[in-house]
């Protein structure tokens, strides 16, 4: 009776260059899934406009109301995404949680990476750039986002080894590379003498990069991003941000559906799965481009 | 249309045009036949569409949007518009958040505290709006402003999470498997409509808006009646923002920010005219359905997410233009 | 009528039919150069329907235009050969006078890629004298009164070029007696000049003093068409009514003015932007008349007190208690109705039903436990519609598509279904035909020997004869004058309101 | 206004009252004095504020919403909104990226060819609404949908880099030492202003706006104007974002999102109506300059980025209520 195709619904934080990534590689994962099963498997890929959780959680329902062979979701807000979450596995649609931590309590796989050591080698090598002393700010993301607060909390901590830097600013993106330039710039506006920047999700960095070219400060300030959408690896190439840490989207997309497809066809899951962290520089980016 | 169109119909009669006439003489037959194509397509085209737990996610998403235009509505057709509505929707929420999480209130009290608010931020307009005889959409561009920014300055962005059970039941709960959001959508629309149609208050509504001097010359207190229906408003929106603040179970920052555009859509959709004295509550909401139909369509079909914004957007544009067409091809007819 | 040149304008079996209502039903009417054609008729009778036809604006069901002998339905170009003034006003009110006039400009020669507006100035100069407006020609149109908009609309469709044939629907209904005069003067020249001219009007005098044929129209049906030298005001009226009507009537309350009894309106030297210093005291069940030229300020004097505009000194009591300024509101509340001259800005309320816009007045008396009884309503707002003789297909037409003389109706049935202690008429039967006035004169007279006290503004000096107690005569916003209306000769009264004897201001 | 008041007038004459009485009576006064006090006040607060380089960067970045609320302006006065400016502008900057960068077409034809893209959905509204008679508002919100999904479509949210350096001084460059989007705003805004002060077609504009059917009557081509306007209005959004593509060297998607609200408040605030008729595209630029001033003077003042929106709304309300109380205040005192 297994024969019959598999549709699987891929839910990302929001419309975002970063998620396309996610998404190829959950394609290629479908594809050699059908190649190797003889079933039709896909992926549909359903995204809400901005990155809000009832935007979210609307898309989450209509989704199962498809009757899928599972989800995969990238949770915007732990607390807030946990009703419909809930009736997911009520409805016997199975869920996959990727770019996060696990839910607790629920039964469900989560595929990313270790958000906390990447906000840690992020922040450390700030740090390092900055001769550890100096005042840095923090861009967070979707504060609601369990992956983008780890990885604050961690950078956080992180700076707090060092008694001569102090964390004098926080700003707020929400997943969005205007949102992060403008707070960069007024952050910059207000604190003449930041040393530096770290960021908590992919486009965050990049608004910081763009801030701190329109504002001339190329050189005064530092950064370190996060992940690697295009712009962020120009930012590299240009020398406005000394390197970045990155998850590898393709992979957490990859082994979601895998994970999905498991628990689709019965078969135990691990907990969670690590696709484990790059950093690049510009010395990495043209070792890779010569290759 | 001329008696002896109504006459002729049934003669020349195809059941169907006697429908669609009917329809089209009604001031909601516009937007009840684009909802019943766009329901029968919806129907034909997706096999999810008709089951029981979509319609039940549809009508329970439906419900903020549809508090929200309850107000607009009401506020058009006194011939004025509110862009802080959802605003103020966010910052009954976050008021909620603080009360109930960080001063520990009585999450009850603090709800009924949090409409109040709703009612205050929508007194101010109001106020504002009569005494200095402001234009209503630009003071309310600048209050959206400055409402969201007392959400931005007392959250910084961050949500407030921990949200106590006793209200989940408001946001998430069912009374016989009507999500209970949508049953006070529609106790609201219910006595607004009451209001709006039966009653002398709900009239002046109207002739305030189709001619506000002369309904000042005859003794209608304008001003009250207009600070009033801004009340109104800031009160629905006070309760979808809590509702949805006990649906998240957190309040976020973001609650509102797109119930701006789409009630004002909705409302004229269901045939509220933006220069006041015609249309009504239901009609808006039954706009609001449309746009809520069209929403949940866009995923059930799986369009790309880079296209929904131009099937959503296409799907309006189709929806006001619909009455425009069948009302001409109809006059055309006779 | 063999001598007589032949018609320039020919309307055949024209038939126009709007939802519930045959407006036209194969009327005829032709015009001829030189001649001035009345159209009569009752309101809704069907006259500006015939005159929007005659205009281009409206096509006709059925029917045929000629104009020279030719089809205008054919080549629409020919209506450019007649000049249309509209009943209601239709002008652009944020622009200006010297605009207004000769809008479109490059027809009317003023401008092709810029504006001449020197050009365009000085030639307003010219019709703004001609015409008698008071107004500059860059005053903005929506702060110029209401009679000078009335006198713009016709200067900007009589003051231009080239035209055969000049209608006026009911151009007077907003005009004092000197400013018809002038008016009359214009058409006159303009006959002379060999214009064909249709004049709609609702006062016989008017039609007399103007007219050389007459064309009656009754329920849209053409009744005929004669030489007004034939006519006489009694066998006119029969026409348009259908039955006779007694012309010599007078509707003055009877025991009226009790002057031991405490006044029920007295006004103390109260001021505002357009009035000084008035003094003046209303009885139970008299109807007191205020008489005066175009802003003579009777109308803002009448709004001041009703508080709808500010005062700045003085007071007003209302059955011995003051008045709130400012608070019309109140002084609904307090038994009192104001009916404006505007119709248009301060009477209907275009986008709802008949029934609506007469129940609006009275939804306090309608209401049952807060919510309004339909079945009420509808018998009120049927007794209304009865005793006032708003004639309309159905009381869920909108209001915007009656006749204006039936808008009229509707908005003082309105005022009096509420019963008011006090009633202050404001140009009340403005466009009402003449069977209709009567009928309301008489519905004034009972409601004044029932004790209300009634004010009534008008410019027409026979309706403040036929119906006033005492008449009021107001110049340059000052009462100059105070007559028992029964003793005082017309000349009297007309010489006061044209401030006669008095130093006149130095403009 | 009695005769008498204005020979009184300056008799009791203090000069500051002569000037203020001036200002009011003059269309532009209220705004005039708005943005004289903001100014001085902006002056006296801050050193920064008078600097050359202050002054330079509030002019250039001024212009893109100025371009854009010339057009809303024209369109107001006419008595349409459109919603879809903001859109248009963002669609003509994206097809600039892609026509130069992707098809590497001259750049000077490629910004030509924008422009008339965005004069092509400035048309499609506009026929739109006159042909079907739709609300423009309405119309304009489901549009603005379509063209920002395309937009979306088109770029999948990346955006495209390495404009051509050719046209970067449109963006960039100086004249004299005013920056050059600022000179192309003044030359549109002589253009605009002229035609509608001191042409026939411009008082169209405002004989529509202030009486559709009255101008229909004196065979005024309405609909012809009204879609002219919307074409107008799309023109001068492709333009803005064009100039913006210019400045950044990069086409983002997110180009003209800002460009919805702030020219309709600064249309008002320069007493523009909604409902038509009323108002000067002069006086909407000047509405424009306030708030680009008070956006400028947030950020000198070093305003918490937390506070910025609450602080900017609050002088939109401001400014509109200042008009407001200043023309009552001398109503009373006469
Ligand atoms: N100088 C002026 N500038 C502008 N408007 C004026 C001026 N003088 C008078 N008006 C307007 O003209 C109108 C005439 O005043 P008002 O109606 O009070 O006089 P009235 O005696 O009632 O005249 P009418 O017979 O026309 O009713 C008012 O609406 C007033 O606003
Ligand atoms: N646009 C319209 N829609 C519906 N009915 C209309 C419309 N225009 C006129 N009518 C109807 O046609 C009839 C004739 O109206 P018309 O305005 O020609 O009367 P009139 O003789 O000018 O009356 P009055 O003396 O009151 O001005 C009325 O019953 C009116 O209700
Ligand atoms: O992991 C985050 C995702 O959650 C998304 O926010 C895009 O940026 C990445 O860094
Ligand atoms: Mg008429
Ligand atoms: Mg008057």
């Amino acid at each position: 009776a297994d024969t019959g195709p598999l549709r699987f619904v891929l839910v990302p934080k929001v419309v975002h260059p970063w998620f396309d990534k996610v998404n190829d590689g959950a394609r290629a994962a479908a594809d050699s899934l059908s190649q190797l099963t003889g079933r039709k498997i896909t992926v549909e890929y359903a995204a809400p406009q901005t990155a809000d959780v009832s935007a979210q959680n609307d898309i989450i329902e209509r989704s199962i109301a498809t009757h899928p062979a599972g989800i995969l979701l990238d949770p915007l807000d732990g607390k807030g995404n946990r009703a419909a979450m809930e009736e997911s596995l009520q409805q016997g649609v199975g869920l996959t949680i990727f770019d996060s931590p696990a839910p607790e309590g629920l039964d469900v796989t989560a595929v990313g990476a270790d958000f906390c050591e990447q906000g840690t080698l992020a922040a450390d090598r700030l740090a390092g750039l900055i001769g550890h002393k100096g005042a840095v700010a923090i861009m967070m993301g979707v504060p609601t986002a369990p992956n983008h607060a780890e990885r604050a909390a961690c950078e956080k901590k992180a700076f707090a080894k060092y008694p001569d830097i102090k964390v004098v600013a926080t700003g707020i993106d929400n997943d969005s590379i205007e949102t992060a330039q403008k707070q960069a710039a007024a952050i910059m506006q207000s604190h003449p003498d930041l040393a530096g920047w770290v960021a908590c999700d992919a486009a965050g960095p990049v608004g910081i990069g763009q801030a701190i070219r329109e504002n001339g400060r190329v050189g005064k300030v530092a950064e370190v991003g996060l992940d690697n959408l295009n712009d962020m690896i120009e930012l590299i190439r240009d020398g406005v941000a000394e390197s970045s840490a990155s998850s590898r989207p393709e992979m957490q997309g990859y082994w979601a559906v895998i994970a999905a497809w498991q628990k689709a066809v019965g078969q135990k899951t691990p907990k969670f799965i690590d696709t484990g962290i790059d950093i690049l520089t510009k010395a990495s980016l043209q070792a890779g481009a010569a290759r | 249309m001329p008696l002896e169109t109504t006459v002729a119909a049934p003669r020349r009669g195809i059941a169907l045009r006697g429908i669609a006439a009917h329809l089209l003489g009604n001031p909601l037959g516009g937007v009840t036949a684009a909802l019943i194509i766009i329901f029968v397509a919806a129907s034909l085209l997706s096999p999810y569409f008709l089951t029981g737990f979509n319609l039940m996610i549809i009508a329970r998403s439906l419900a903020f949007v549809g508090l929200v235009t309850i107000g607009q509505s009401v506020l058009m057709i006194l011939g004025e518009l509110d862009l802080s509505v959802g605003a103020i929707g966010g910052l009954a929420g976050i008021a909620g958040g603080v009360l109930m999480v960080q001063l520990g209130l009585d999450p009850w009290l603090a709800l009924l505290l949090c409409v109040m608010l709703g009612g205050l931020c929508g007194w101010i307009n109001g106020t504002l709006v009569t005494r200095l005889r402001l234009h209503s959409l630009v003071l309310t561009i600048g209050m959206a402003g400055v409402y969201g920014g007392i959400i931005l300055v007392v959250t910084k962005g961050v949500a407030i999470t921990s949200i106590p059970g006793d209200i989940a039941f408001l946001g998430r709960g069912a009374i016989g498997g009507v999500p209970v959001p949508f049953v006070i959508l529609l106790v609201c629309l219910a006595v607004v409509a009451f209001v709006m149609q039966r009653t002398p208050l709900g009239r002046y509504v109207y002739a305030i808006g189709s001619n506000a001097d002369a309904a000042r010359m005859l003794g209608i207190r304008v001003n009250a009646i207009r600070t009033g229906a801004f009340v109104t408003a800031g009160v629905l929106s006070a309760v979808a923002g809590m509702l949805m603040v006990a649906r998240l179970g957190s309040a976020q920052p973001s609650i509102g920010e797109t119930w701006v555009l789409a009630p004002i859509a909705a409302a004229v959709i269901g045939g509220v005219a933006t220069t006041g004295g015609l249309g009504s509550p239901l009609g808006a909401v039954l706009g609001a359905v449309i746009i809520g139909i069209i929403e949940n369509i866009i995923v059930l079909f799986g369009i790309s997410p880079y296209w929904q914004s131009v099937v959503s957007g296409g799907i309006v544009v189709l929806a006001i233009s619909f009455d425009a067409i069948a009302r001409r091809a109809m006059a055309r007819e006779n | 009528m063999s001598d007589l040149p032949g018609p320039v304008v020919r309307l055949e079996a024209i038939r126009k039919a709007y939802p519930g209502v045959v407006a036209l039903d194969h009327v005829d009417l032709a015009l001829r150069p030189g001649r001035v054609h009345v159209l009569a008729g009752e309101n809704g009778a069907g006259k500006s329907t015939l005159i929007r036809v005659l205009a281009g604006l409206v096509g006709p069901d059925e029917g045929r235009i000629e104009i020279d002998g030719a089809d205008a339905l054919a080549d629409r170009t020919l209506f450019g050969r007649i000049a249309y003034v509209p009943q209601e006003l239709n002008l652009f009110g944020p622009m200006s006078v010297a605009e207004n006039m000769f809008m479109p400009f490059a027809a009317t020669g003023f401008g092709r890629l810029t504006l001449s507006r020197g050009g365009m100035r000085r030639a307003a100069t010219a019709l703004i004298e001609r015409f008698g407006i008071h107004a500059g020609p860059d005053d903005r149109v929506d702060t110029i009164s209401v009679p000078d908009q009335q006198l713009l609309q016709i200067a900007r469709a009589a003051g231009r070029a080239a035209f055969d044939v000049l209608i006026l629907d009911e151009p007077t209904s907003s005009l004092t007696a000197s400013e018809t005069a002038h008016l009359f003067r214009i058409v006159r020249e303009l006959r002379a000049a060999g214009c064909a001219i249709v004049f709609v009007s609702h006062k016989m005098d008017e039609i007399f003093d103007l007219g050389d044929d007459v064309t009656v129209l009754r329920n849209g049906r053409s009744v005929g068409s004669y030489e007004m030298a034939a006519m006489t005001e009694h066998s006119l009226v029969q026409l348009m009514a259908g039955s006779a009507i007694a012309l010599e009537e007078r509707f003055q309350p009877r025991g009226a003015g009790d002057v031991a009894a405490d006044p029920i309106l007295s006004v103390r030297g109260l001021s505002g932007p357009g009035f000084h210093d008035i003094s003046f005291e209303l009885r139970r069940g008299e109807i007191l008349g205020f008489a005066g030229l175009v802003g003579a300020g009777r109308s803002e004097l009448m709004q001041s007190i009703f508080g709808y505009r500010p005062t700045r000194q003085g007071e007003c009591l209302f059955e011995g208690r003051a008045l709130p300024r400012g608070r019309p509101d109140r002084s609904v509340a307090r038994g009192m109705v104001y009916l404006s001259e505007e119709r248009k800005h301060h009477g209907i309320f275009p986008r709802l039903s008949l029934r609506e816009n007469i129940s609006l007045g009275i939804l306090d008396q309608l209401a049952r436990g807060g919510v309004i009884a339909s079945a009420r309503e509808g018998e009120r707002v049927a007794t209304v519609m009865r005793d006032f003789d708003v004639r309309s297909s159905s009381a869920d037409k909108k209001i915007m598509f009656l006749s204006g003389g039936n808008q009229q109706k509707a908005i003082i049935g309105r005022a009096m279904a509420r019963r008011p202690r006090l009633l202050i008429f404001d140009e009340p039967t403005k466009g009402i035909d003449i069977g209709t006035k009567f009928q309301i004169y008489r519905i004034m007279q009972r409601l004044a020997e029932e004790g209300v006290g009634i004010i009534l503004v008008s410019s027409e000096m026979t309706e403040l004869q036929r119906c006033a107690s005492r008449i009021i005569t107001m110049y340059e916003g000052r009462i100059n004058g105070s007559f028992d209306q029964a003793t005082t000769p017309a000349d009297t009264l007309v010489g006061a309101i044209v401030g006669a004897g008095e130093k006149r201001h130095a403009a």
